[in-house]
């Protein structure tokens, strides 16, 4: 390594992994958070260039046509896809960054199988790199709706998983000792298997949390990817990684976390409860729903000093946040106050709402957290729930309810509430929701973008 | 073990604290695009996938490291793109905005 | 510049995020103990004495490397029997602490 | 270095850095914190024990004296020292690492003076070292009373500060290039003069955030020092320098920031203002301090609902903190509620009423930082400000004043204030205090620990 770009070289890692973190520490303000993207993706390039530049490397052509196919895939799909369609998106993404990391390690036991430190740290990365794309895959195709959402309940799922991670573990660990590269083949493969198996009998809606774990799998498998690299040719990129590689560990775990208990649930529930396959016991609910027509509708809301929305996954499905910022802006020409209850869990994505509700155009002034509105529902006029279920479920406030003790939106305690769904349909969890019986709730059946739109034009009128 | 990898041992914890602690101040508003750009950071892998092909000898090195970088590409960029497009609704100064259909 | 003194960059920028993220949650109420603590911990000086003192040759160094561990240990010992005295008043169990006259 | 010791030596230094900072997070909750402190006392013992073990080293005897001697010395004088002393001994033992950082520097430029790196490090390690030390020393001559703690200002001396330091770093310099090891004894002489200069001008008051500054600098020198020692024999010795050195560093470096906001004050003002060195300008004040004695005091107390405390330095120099837990017992007894008001800079050190509070046997449940209690000062029925004056003073809300914009405690606002102090003495900035010549206001003149003891009297007697 030539002195001078050896220094400049190293330098740019280093800087990088500065505005990295100066980067994610932006994120945690809205003012200042794409600014932070944006700079860490400055970082980013650079530290990908710089790696490039490295001396010593050959294949220069391969990479560059790895560069560009790869990297055009992935910008193209995420400039054109829904923003609906963002959790699988985020899913498949993830699952490439696994993939790499598998890859990268097999590279590294092919070229490294004589030492055994390096062979044992890119046993660890496949492991944890070939789990996380198999089943980022299985998440995708999933939320994709091309393989049924509901959990797919295999027999003895647990033993048979367990059995197959333990021989894939074996397979590899006994080619690093009798050094024969032949026994990583079926390493590999079963860990595939072992990441479909895992995933397989996982709920479509707690797929959020499963992304944000593989999420943070596939950060811990590129630090010991990195940890295996440290010591070679371009020893800075193997701390690189193992720097950004643990933050998103740490990040992702963390957030994994902060999901679960939204749900009042554990991550081991959530990836070995096969949660939503089993049916709901208890008794029928009392009473009926009664819905309301449009115009009433409008006018109690109209005529109301104070609306709370609250929003969930029927309106990310039926896309009407655009025509739900409509509905506020009348609301508020006419003197209104609204204002936007957020359920941490509500829609499909930790924070769904925020980024729908964001891309209507609707100031994250009046988003207010669970914490922060819950006290508020009590003054509240009319509380519109529109394609929300769960989260605004009491159920979970009685004993023996499969959501009991979830931090629900007490939505219930308004003077009026207004439900926006399809049907009769249950949500996620498929529990009876108690709130659409009590007597001061009112349905207004039909998809979410359409009732709203109803709405708006009835106000308007009046 | 080598001196590398204790250092290395060393920078990883302090990458953990350092990841727990600047995130776990992160609001529930932002938790989407935390997550689509902490997937953008595990994107560094890009540089492993290079480095693992550009030291590739042998052909199934070499096919192996390109799909490293295939996939290494496509997490960066569509993690990056991913997360400025939700950002880009975030922000203040250009509120009618939202990327895409 | 070593290829060592890259790694401990590195590490000096996540130990100094790691300081200041975790040191801005400590409350006011604590602020004696933790410029104290914090005191104590720049006391890992003494290692380096050790080896500046374990290493030296010539009487000059001994001498100076001398210093250096008394001092270092001075402040080590002393920074951590402060803090632990200060913490003391703020435990709980022994309500009616307090070290020393 | 063989082996198995080797890795069982690293590994010590990694679980020891571990533990520091898990320890400096315990430091965040008063339940957890004595934790932190003994847990990283253990760490900080096994990295010395490591290193002592290490393979290569030789002197063992001096070492062992070294550690015994100064060890013994700062434990026995930490144990024995007054709990008012305490900033000053803060200072010493900070200088001590000041001083050590600066000799390990300079064993370092003696033992490697043709490696221009690890010289140009250790000349930064020994600059700041050197001044931390110096200024430490003189912090503590101020702070014990043996110096005046007066600001000393030199004519000229910014000018003349200036000069020295650029020559000691120009004797350095000079020093490495021509590789002579004779220029760095006008070095280190200079750099100690430079730390004596820089610090003589600062009054006494000023010295916590002054101390907190060197702090934050000995862990910058010790840090350097660490880069100095990680391509040497010990690397993992010099990592884990680094990362102490650093996380004291960035610490250090935050609450020095915070004191001095707290005060509505630069850090080069504290540092080369010569605060307290001017007089008051502006008119005197209308009215006059009307005295109460002690038992129509008690009887206000006694009759009060809610009694807010908030006390300043003259309760730490009067040492009546025990006095004014059994005033709080009594008045409890009586049904009264007593909250007290810590404002962050009261006293003469960071949060130094907590300790004090703390060291009688008050809950911290009681204990308020200024945000929490400056909107109940309205309610108060009585406040009684003990040995504090600056901190309460409403002059910082006037424009014009010394004090304009220092966030103060609300004591003003209360129904009546009681002023426990020994005459018509300004406090440390020097400014006259309006709310002595309030009507609200009435004073009790004497020691507060003295006037505390009868005012618990006179409460017990009726
Ligand atoms: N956000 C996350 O990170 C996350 C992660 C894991 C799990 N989850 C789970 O997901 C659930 C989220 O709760 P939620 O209240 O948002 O959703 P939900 O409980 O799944 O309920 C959605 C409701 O929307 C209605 N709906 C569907 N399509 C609609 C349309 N086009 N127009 C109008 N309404 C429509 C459905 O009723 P109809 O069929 O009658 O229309 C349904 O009742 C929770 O159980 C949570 O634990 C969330
Ligand atoms: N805490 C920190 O970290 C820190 C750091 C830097 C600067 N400071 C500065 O220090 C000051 C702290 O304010 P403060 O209100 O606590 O103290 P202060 O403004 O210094 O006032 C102390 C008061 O206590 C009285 N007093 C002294 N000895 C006494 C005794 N034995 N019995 C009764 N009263 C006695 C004095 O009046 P008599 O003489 O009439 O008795 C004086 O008015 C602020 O100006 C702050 O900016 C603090």
């Amino acid at each position: 390594m030539t002195n001078v770009l050896g220094t400049v070289l190293d330098a740019v890692y280093v800087v990088a992994v500065l505005v990295f973190i100066l980067g994610l520490k932006a994120l945690s303000n809205p003012e200042t958070a794409r600014r932070g993207i944006v700079y860490a993706g400055v970082a980013m390039l650079a530290a990908v260039a710089a790696t490039f530049l490295s001396p010593g490397l050959s294949n220069f052509l391969l990479i560059a046509i790895g560069v560009m196919v790869g990297g055009g895939l992935g910008y193209y799909w995420a400039r054109v896809v829904k923003m609906t369609a963002m959790p699988q998106m985020v899913a498949v993404f993830n699952g490439m960054g696994g993939g790499s990391a598998a890859a990268i390690a097999a590279v590294e036991i092919l070229g490294g199988i004589g030492d055994r430190t390096i062979v044992a740290l890119s046993i660890a990365g496949a492991v944890i790199g070939s789990i996380s794309i198999a089943g980022s895959v299985i998440a995708f195709l999933k939320l994709q709706g091309w393989l049924p959402s509901k959990p797919i309940v295999l027999p003895a799922r647990q033993v048979v998983g367990s059995a197959v991670l333990v021989v894939a573990v074996g397979f590899g660990v006994f080619g690093a000792v009798v050094s024969q590269l032949v026994w990583f083949l079926p390493f590999f493969l079963l860990l595939l298997l072992y990441g479909v198996l895992l995933t397989l009998p996982i709920g479509g809606a707690d797929m959020p949390v499963v992304i944000s774990l593989f999420n943070a799998l596939t950060g811990i498998a590129v630090a010991l990817d990195g940890f295996a690299l440290v010591s070679g040719p371009l020893g800075d990129a193997g701390y690189a990684m193992v720097i950004a590689g643990t933050l998103v560990g740490a990040a992702g775990s963390l957030l994994t976390v902060l999901m679960a208990r939204a749900m009042n649930r554990s991550i081991g529930n959530v990836v070995f409860g096969a949660f939503g396959a089993v049916e709901e016991t208890g008794g029928p609910i009392q009473g009926s729903m009664r819905p309301m027509d449009i115009d009433d509708a409008a006018s109690l809301l109209e005529y109301a000093n104070l609306v709370i929305v609250a929003p969930g996954y029927g309106m990310a499905v039926a896309q009407a946040q655009q025509k739900v910022k409509e509905l506020t802006d009348v609301l508020e020409a006419r003197g209104v106050t609204v204002k936007f209850a957020i359920h941490p869990v509500a829609g499909r994505m930790p924070g769904h709402m925020n980024v729908l509700l964001a891309e209507a155009g609707i100031s994250y002034d009046k988003l207010f957290d669970r914490d922060e509105i819950n006290a508020e529902f009590p003054n509240a006029d009319v509380v519109l729930v529109i394609g929300a279920n769960d989260v605004v479920n009491p159920a979970a406030r009685r004993a023996g309810s499969p959501l009991q003790g979830m931090p629900i939106l007490d939505v219930d305690r308004a003077k009026n509430v207004l439900v926006v769904k399809r049907g009769q349909g249950k949500g996620f969890a498929g529990v009876e929701n108690d709130l659409f019986y009590a007597d001061n709730c009112h349905m207004l059946y039909g998809d979410a973008q359409a009732v709203a739109g109803k709405l708006v034009a009835a106000i308007k009128k009046s | 073990m080598a001196a590398d990898l204790w250092t290395a041992l060393f920078i990883a914890i302090l990458a953990a604290f350092t990841g727990y602690e600047v995130i776990s101040r992160v609001p529930v508003l932002l938790h989407t695009p935390l997550m689509s750009g902490s997937n953008f950071i595990h994107g560094i892998v890009l540089v492993g996938a290079i480095v693992a092909l550009g030291f590739a000898t042998t052909p199934l090195e070499q096919a192996i490291g390109l799909v490293a970088v295939i996939m290494g590409a496509m997490n960066v960029t569509g993690g990056y793109a991913v997360t400025e497009r939700i950002l880009a609704m975030f922000d203040r100064s250009k509120r009618k905005g939202g990327g895409g259909p």
